[in-house]
């Protein structure tokens, strides 16, 4: 049922039956509870704000409610009827759809393609009617203000507008009844973002209930007509807009005293903030005028040795990429990197290594380990070469050094010899850090190292983290955790949109000033 | 890649160590379907000549591949030459015309300690160091259609003299086209030796005997032995040759292939394909009169008389000597010429009326 | 096939990106028009050089001559356009031309609907590979390596030493082979009846476009709701009835129709496809362009046996073909991704 | 290492004794060690030495159908080596070089441009078979210089014939190289996840380069081992190899999306392939039977190591199909 522009959907604003109703939701992955008894409602007609840090559950209810996972317990209602969606496609069918940061395409295809693939409308005798589907698409282009052509190829369009395909191919199955925007402003233009509002407004205007999942608070003020703050996966309060102003909701998000941190984790709490090293060794790191086309730029920064510098930052605000180009996974466009105070020439990871800067990526699984190797093997992959004596690799030094490794560590596992998949998400991140520990760097990059870990492996890895710093290690730890930020980093620099937005030194950084600093957006300057 | 890696590796995880019930369930699985390969081998009548040491002489019989008409008729010759002399043949052979594999069969046939291989050889040379493991072993080698270096057979039965053969594909020539003119030699490769031998017989028969003299070849080309590669061989050259006359080739595959371009070309009447071929693949154009005659030896003769001197040999009824005479039932008195070879030459022409080869004209 | 311009006024600040895109659809999209115009040349090249290589006579028997490989090429490219491969097309042909001629054989009266015959067999061998594909998630190579050894062998298993010549069929299966339909040659009108079909088929019918979507982006077919192991077994079950087809046209052509048919042919249909501008990396190219590779790869080997080139030079040929195409093919994807980036900066820096 | 199907190498040693219990019951010749080894010495041991070099290339994930033709041409340039009177101790290196160098050529071609290895490779068997067939024309060579057939044909003290310690060897320095040195380790690695390599300071490209290489040296070892068995080289060596290659590799535990395999799970699947094949042809079963009957296994033993057991493969076949 394509729903034609214009009529109002039944079930509006006003009529009392909400849109979407979520009750005692609760998920958890392997330990770490994503979502806990989270209950809230969406009234229908209405765009609506789910905000919340790194980590507080947003992308998980989003992927229960749109199909992508099943919750553990607790129930989704739309319009009223208790729903269970065990595929994307079930959602859709409903109504419901789910837009992610980046789109699902088929880059050799035309957008109009890639909207109707699978639903092209059809010629009596079965053959799909192009002149119908290359019309339609181009009502539905236009509808959005998009400015795409019917036949623009996917392979050449920047993210937004693959975003607009794929709100384009929602409206096109008909669905109008509830529509989340899993941070969809992150790789905008402004222009590009003043056309999605304008689109999301006529959407709720038709009676589609909007969800939007973002950080970019100053964005959605005049937006959004009610919000929901998640934190630690437990809902907090779902409020009309009119009555928060951005600073209450970043006080919501992340307003916990450092004392309540994690209730009833004694350890945790019990983390003192780092005492600021009393004497810097010389600058171990420094980078200048570090670029990459169309990704981030001149990004200069120094990091000394003992010294931890945090760099905070929104999803997607190019921190990870900084780091590949500084490790020499990808070639920067313009800048120089001077490791121990020598240039570094033509850069790759082995180069790097060799000069003893190592980099623990973000994707743990795809970039840090091999999951079907053992621990050992995964630990002195890098080291391999200095392990071994003219080629030949020495199992009994291999051995000792990741035994050695593993107990320092307290990597939870029966033997060395165990496959890493087998292992829990924090102790796999832990041999990841005992890979580049055992090569003992000068310079180490963490980038979101206790993202997705269990809190008590999350105090011990900043425990340790903590120890490389005080035997001299120049540690770049990236994390959008700001917790974390605020009590690990002796400096913090802020990276919003490609560019360094705000360095702050451990007195003057607080939460409220390194949020604005982080979604302080390149043109609106405020 | 990544995630089909974490999707297999999960996979993997939970099937892990193999349960002692899945370790023995694979078990059965895969030796089950071994026994049914092999029990389905031994009786499909596949399974030939299960040897056993008490029965007579066995004779094998190796073509060039299986499959091909011609080898099949040599087979039935050679198989009444051995019900007649109280012997078993096993025919077995590869299905492409592939060196190595001729030679697998070879070295497959050697340990079964033969007592005779009656083999058309792919290769002069590859087959040897494997024969001559075999004649150690006592067998005896007889070579027909195509011969091997001497070390590695007794006797090789030629299918004619080369001027023989000459003369039956120019008589052939001349039977197509009266008056002669130009004409193309097709062989399968340049550096087949028998082919080589054909045409030089020909080229002195043509300068010696005036009767030839109207026929000069312009060309020759390759055909590799492949029904398609001569058709499009055949097409080509009849464009490039508008005023030919003559296709002349010793190649069974060439000769009824470019008769079938001819057809489709519609140059029926101006354009005649002859040499030697096989009367199943000719009938069609000596009906339509597409080729008025072409020559051919029998095949079926041909595998008989090779089993006939075989078994002779080695039940030591005669010696391998020069000048040995042999008179063979149905072809007549044979003699092993010097370098250990015996002529068949039971030349035949085939034309319309006479397409086969009991109705066959012999040649005189 | 103009499509009607977008309706309604832009709003004015909207970039209008269609001629920027145009670049970039007319590099990857029409690549079967680059290999028209290597085949025009390679044409000219030919007629300078053979004398006879421009007349009528001579394009006729390289129609007929790439026809066949036409209706081959068309099939293995609904297979590569699924970023899978078919190696056992050659067999496939063997074993259906062999088996369906020989049920023609045993019902000489029965007519032309005999064709079916080997259409069905081939099917079945595609189906076959289908389900050991998509079903059994074997990759393509092994699998269709494994089942050319066994159509072949069931092909020799099922002749057994036999071959049916072109004397004991009934006279209508020659007749498809020779005759001609006002002028053209049936074995022409049947080899682009095949592409219209083909072309249609991958651009008319869902599961065409499903077809390049499943070869384009496999991840992203779960979203879509597509199931991408029914699209791809009914790939191989589509190129197996082509296959089956082109087994009959071979039959009907040769003189006589053994085991032992059609040894390679797999290599020249994929060498035709890649030459046809069909991407091994899968979402991209046309029937009509492996139909036009197919037809360069005659053209490639008419020309060389007038030059009277011995057999290693159409063995060089294929072999090289199939590398520079694939080489063009890498750099041409790799340029146009190069191209279409530096567009979007410039729309968006 | 996960031992995924540990049983895997048990069952080829099972499968292996199974098969020659079955070929003695065929055939009365089968059962003596002369027969078993001078068989096998055929059937194994030019196929062993190509199917090392495929292992090689598969671990890293990648696939190398030219390996025959590469090992034809080794062929013919032994042999015109040989007629322009080079010794054997120099024309060996000299062939080894050449085949090495179209493995890199290979993997360079793969690497660079990031082309699926298969599409490359098909194109590179018609070009190397078509050189070969250039240098060496139609016709056989064998009319060698002393000392070249030694390695194929020879056997020490007359019972245990040279290819076979050949192949032995070759696997047993497969077996170290892969198992015990950084070479061995980055070409799993490789194969398992070529981005964490690269990141952990692995050289990617050069290892898989390597990798491509050895396959092709490999492939002119086995070169002169065929001259030896065979005393002739034609440029159509080797035509239909292939299968019985790919085969062999798969059914040795090696998994074809890369990262795992060992070369005793290879030895015992040549073992196995070559009894069945030894069995076969002393029943004188036809040689279409033949490669039936292998295309058979190959499928069969892919389908058992991609589902992870035989219950799997009947419900991903019975229930969808």
């Amino acid at each position: 049922m394509i729903a034609t522009p214009g009529t109002v959907l039944e079930g509006s604003a006003g009529s009392g039956v909400a849109r979407l109703s979520v009750s005692q939701l609760s998920k958890s992955f392997g330990g770490i509870h994503a979502l806990r008894a989270v209950s809230f409602d969406i009234a229908p007609g209405e765009i609506h704000a789910l905000l919340g840090e790194n980590g507080a559950g947003k992308s998980t209810l989003v992927k229960i409610v749109s199909g992508l996972h099943v919750a553990d317990h607790g129930e989704v209602f739309l319009d009223g009827v208790p729903r269970l969606f065990r595929t994307p496609m079930e959602a859709r069918r409903a109504g419901v759809v789910a837009v992610y940061q980046d789109p699902k395409l088929f880059p050799h295809l035309d957008v109009t393609e890639n909207i109707f693939m699978g639903v092209q409308p059809l010629h009596r005798l079965g053959t799909i009617d192009r002149r119908r589907m290359y019309d339609r698409s181009a009502e539905l282009l236009c509808d959005l203000e998009a400015g795409l052509s019917p036949t623009a190829m996917v392979a050449g369009l920047s993210i937004g507008e693959m975003q607009f395909v794929e709100f384009a191919r929602a409206m096109a199955e008909g669905v109008d009844r509830l529509l989340f925007l899993d941070e969809p402003t992150a790789a905008l233009t402004p222009s590009e973002t003043e056309r999605l509002f304008r689109v999301v407004r006529r959407l709720r205007d038709r009676g589609t209930s909007i969800v939007f999942i973002s950080h970019r608070l100053e964005e959605l003020e005049d937006l959004v007509d009610s919000v929901t703050v998640l934190r630690d996966g437990q809902h907090v309060t779902t409020r009309a807009a009119a009555e928060l102003d951005e600073a209450a909701v970043v006080r919501l998000m992340v307003g916990r005293s450092i004392e309540d941190l994690y209730p009833g984790r004694t350890e945790l709490a019990a983390e003192t903030p780092r005492a600021v090293p009393s004497h810097l060794g010389e600058v171990r790191l420094s980078v200048r005028g570090l670029a990459q086309r169309g990704v981030f730029e001149n990004v200069s920064f120094d990091v000394r040795a003992g010294e931890v510098v945090a760099m905070a930052g929104l999803v997607g605000a190019g921190r990870s990429e900084i780091a590949q180009t500084i490790f020499g996974a990808t070639p920067p466009t313009s800048g120089q990197i001077f490791v121990d105070g020598k240039l570094t020439k033509v850069s790759n990871p082995r180069q790097m290594l060799s000069l003893g800067l190592a980099y623990l990526p973000e994707d743990r699984d795809g970039e840090g380990l091999i999951p079907r190797l053992s621990i050992m093997r995964n630990l002195v992959l890098p080291i391999m070469g200095r392990l071994s004596h003219f080629g030949v690799v020495s199992p009994a030094r291999e051995r000792d050094v990741s035994r050695r490794y593993a107990a320092d560590l307290q990597i939870k596992a029966q033997t060395i010899d165990q496959a890493v998949a087998t292992l829990s998400g924090g102790n796999r991140q832990k041999v990841v850090l005992a890979k580049w520990l055992a090569m003992n760097p000068g310079v180490l990059i963490l980038d979101e190292p206790t993202h997705g870990i269990d809190i008590g492996t999350k105090a011990h890895v900043h425990a340790i983290v903590r120890s490389l710093a005080e035997r001299g290690l120049a540690i770049l730890l990236i994390s959008s955790d700001l917790p974390e930020v605020l009590r690990m980093g002796d400096r913090v620099i802020v990276v919003a949109d490609g560019r360094i937005t705000g360095v702050f030194s451990r007195a003057d950084a607080t939460q409220e000033a390194i949020m604005s600093a982080a979604s302080r957006r390149r043109e609106l300057g405020r | 890649m990544d995630k089909e890696m974490i999707r297999r590796c999960t996979e993997a995880m939970n099937e892990g160590r193999m349960s002692r019930r899945k370790w023995l369930q694979l078990m059965l699985a895969s030796g089950l379907s071994m026994s049914t390969i092999s029990a389905m081998l031994a009786n499909t009548g596949v399974l030939v000549g299960r040897a056993d040491a008490a029965t007579p002489l066995r004779v094998f019989n190796v073509p060039k591949f299986t499959g091909f008409v011609y080898f099949e008729l040599a087979k039935a010759g050679g198989e009444k030459a051995c019900k007649e002399l109280g012997a078993q043949q096993i025919y077995i052979g590869t299905t492409t015309a592939d060196v190595e594999g001729q030679v697998h069969v070879l070295q497959n046939i050697v340990p079964q300690r033969p007592d005779c291989i009656v083999i058309a050889a792919l290769d002069i040379n590859a087959p040897v160091p494997t024969l001559k493991q075999a004649r150690r072993r006592g067998a005896i080698v007889v070579t027909f259609d195509a011969d091997v270096a001497p070390a590695g057979r007794d006797l090789f039965i030629n299918m004619a003299p080369f001027d023989v053969q000459a003369r039956a594909m120019l008589e052939s020539a001349l039977a197509n086209a009266p008056d002669g003119g130009k004409a193309i030699w097709i062989a399968p490769t340049p550096t087949v030796a028998n082919f080589i031998s054909q045409k030089k017989a020909i080229d002195d028969l043509i300068a010696k005997d005036p009767k030839f003299k109207s026929i000069q070849f312009v060309d020759t080309l390759y055909a590799n032995d492949d029904a398609d590669k001569s058709y499009s061989i055949g097409t080509s050259a009849m464009q490039a040759h508008p005023d030919l006359k003559l296709f002349i080739s010793g190649s069974g595959i060439s000769t009824p292939a470019i008769n079938k371009a001819i057809q489709d070309t519609d140059r029926v009447g101006k354009v005649f394909a002859t040499g030697f071929a096989l009367p199943s693949t000719m009938k069609t154009y000596l009906s339509s009169g597409t080729c008025k005659q072409y020559a051919l030896w029998s095949p079926y003769k041909y595998g008989y008389m090779a089993t006939y001197f075989a078994i002779l040999l080695k039940s030591g009824k005669i010696k391998n000597a020069e000048g040995v005479a042999v008179d063979v039932p149905t072809i007549g008195s044979r003699t092993i010429e010097e370098g250990s070879v015996a002529d068949l030459s039971s030349m035949l022409f085939f034309s319309k009326g006479h397409d086969d080869f009991d109705t066959a004209t012999p040649m005189t | 096939m103009k499509r009607r311009s977008t309706p309604g006024a832009l709003q004015a600040e909207s970039l209008v990106v269609a001629p920027l895109n145009r670049a970039g659809v007319g590099l990857l999209r029409n690549r079967a028009l680059g290999v028209s115009v290597f085949l025009v040349l390679l044409g000219l090249l030919f007629s300078g050089l053979a004398p006879n290589f421009a007349t009528l006579g001579n394009v006729n028997t390289i129609a007929l001559n790439g026809a066949i490989l036409v209706v081959v090429a068309c099939a293995e490219a609904i297979v590569v356009i699924t970023r899978n491969y078919d190696l056992s097309i050659g067999s496939t042909v063997a074993l259906a031309s062999y088996v369906g001629l020989d049920i023609v054989r045993h019902f000489p009266h029965a007519g032309p609907i005999l064709i079916l015959a080997p259409v069905a067999i081939g099917t079945i061998c595609g189906a076959i590979n289908g389900v050991l594909v998509a079903y059994g998630r074997l990759p393509s190579v092994v699998a269709t390596l494994g089942t050319m050894s066994v159509f072949r062998g069931l092909a020799f298993l099922y002749a057994n030493g036999g071959q049916i010549n072109g004397s004991d069929l009934p006279p209508w299966v020659e007749r498809t082979a020779t005759s001609h339909i006002f002028g053209i040659s049936t074995l022409l009108l049947v080899a682009s009846a095949v592409v219209v079909l083909a072309s249609l088929m991958l651009g008319k019918l869902r599961i065409g476009r499903q077809i390049y979507a499943i070869g384009s982006n496999p991840e992203a077919a779960v979203f879509y709701g597509l199931n991408a192991r029914r699209v791809v077994f009914t790939a191989y079950t589509m190129a197996g009835m082509l296959t089956g087809l082109a087994a009959f046209l071979f039959a009907a052509r040769a003189s006589w129709i053994v085991p032992y048919l059609a040894q390679g042919l797999e290599l020249t249909a994929l060498a035709a496809v890649v030459v046809g501008g069909v991407s091994v990396l899968g979402g991209s190219g046309t029937a009509l362009g492996a139909a036009i590779g197919a037809v360069t790869l005659a053209t490639l080997d008419n020309g060389l046996v007038l030059l009277g080139a011995s057999e290693f030079a159409r063995e060089l040929m294929q072999g090289a073909a199939i590398v520079v195409a694939v080489v063009v093919d890498a750099l041409l994807q790799r340029r146009l991704r190069m191209v279409l980036k530096m567009m979007r900066d410039r729309r968006f820096s | 290492m996960i031992r995924r199907l540990p049983g895997w190498e048990t069952t080829l040693v099972v499968l292996l004794v199974f098969a020659g219990a079955v070929a003695s019951f065929t055939s009365p010749f089968y059962l003596s060690f002369d027969q078993i080894s001078y068989s096998l010495q055929q059937s194994i041991a030019v196929v062993g030495l190509i199917a090392l070099g495929l292992m090689a290339v598969v671990v890293i994930g990648e696939i190398d159908i030219s390996l025959p033709a590469i090992m034809a041409l080794g062929n013919i340039l032994f042999a015109q080596l040989s007629q322009a009177g080079f010794s054997v101790w120099l024309a060996f290196p000299l062939v080894l070089f050449v085949c090495g160098l179209c493995g890199l050529l290979n993997g360079v071609l793969v690497v660079l441009l990031g082309l699926p290895s298969l599409a490359i490779t098909l194109g590179a068997m018609g070009v190397y078979r078509a050189i070969a067939l250039l240098l060496g024309g139609q016709q056989g060579f064998a009319d060698f210089l002393p000392g070249y057939f030694w390695l194929g044909s020879a056997s020490i003290s007359g019972i245990v014939p040279v290819p076979l310690v050949v192949l032995l060897i070759a696997a047993l320095l497969f077996g170290f190289v892969m198992h015990w040195t950084v070479l061995g380790r980055a070409l799993f690695a490789c194969g398992l996840n070529a981005r964490t390599a690269f990141l952990s300071g692995i050289r990617v490209y050069a290892v898989k380069i390597v990798a491509f290489t050895i396959a092709g040296a490999m492939s002119g070892l086995a070169s002169l081992v065929y001259i030896g068995q065979f005393q002739s080289a034609r440029a159509d060596n080797a035509s239909d190899m292939l299968l019985f290659t790919v085969t062999a590799v798969v059914l040795g535990g090696v998994d074809i999306f890369g990262g795992r395999g060992n070369v005793v799970g290879l030895i015992l699947s040549l073992l196995l392939l070559g009894t069945l094949e030894n069995g076969m042809g002393l029943a004188n079963v036809s040689g279409s039977v033949q490669t039936l009957a292998i295309g058979t296994v190959l499928i069969v033993s892919v389908l058992i190591a991609q589902a992870g057991s035989w219950s799997t493969v009947m419900k991903r076949l019975g229930v969808n199909s």
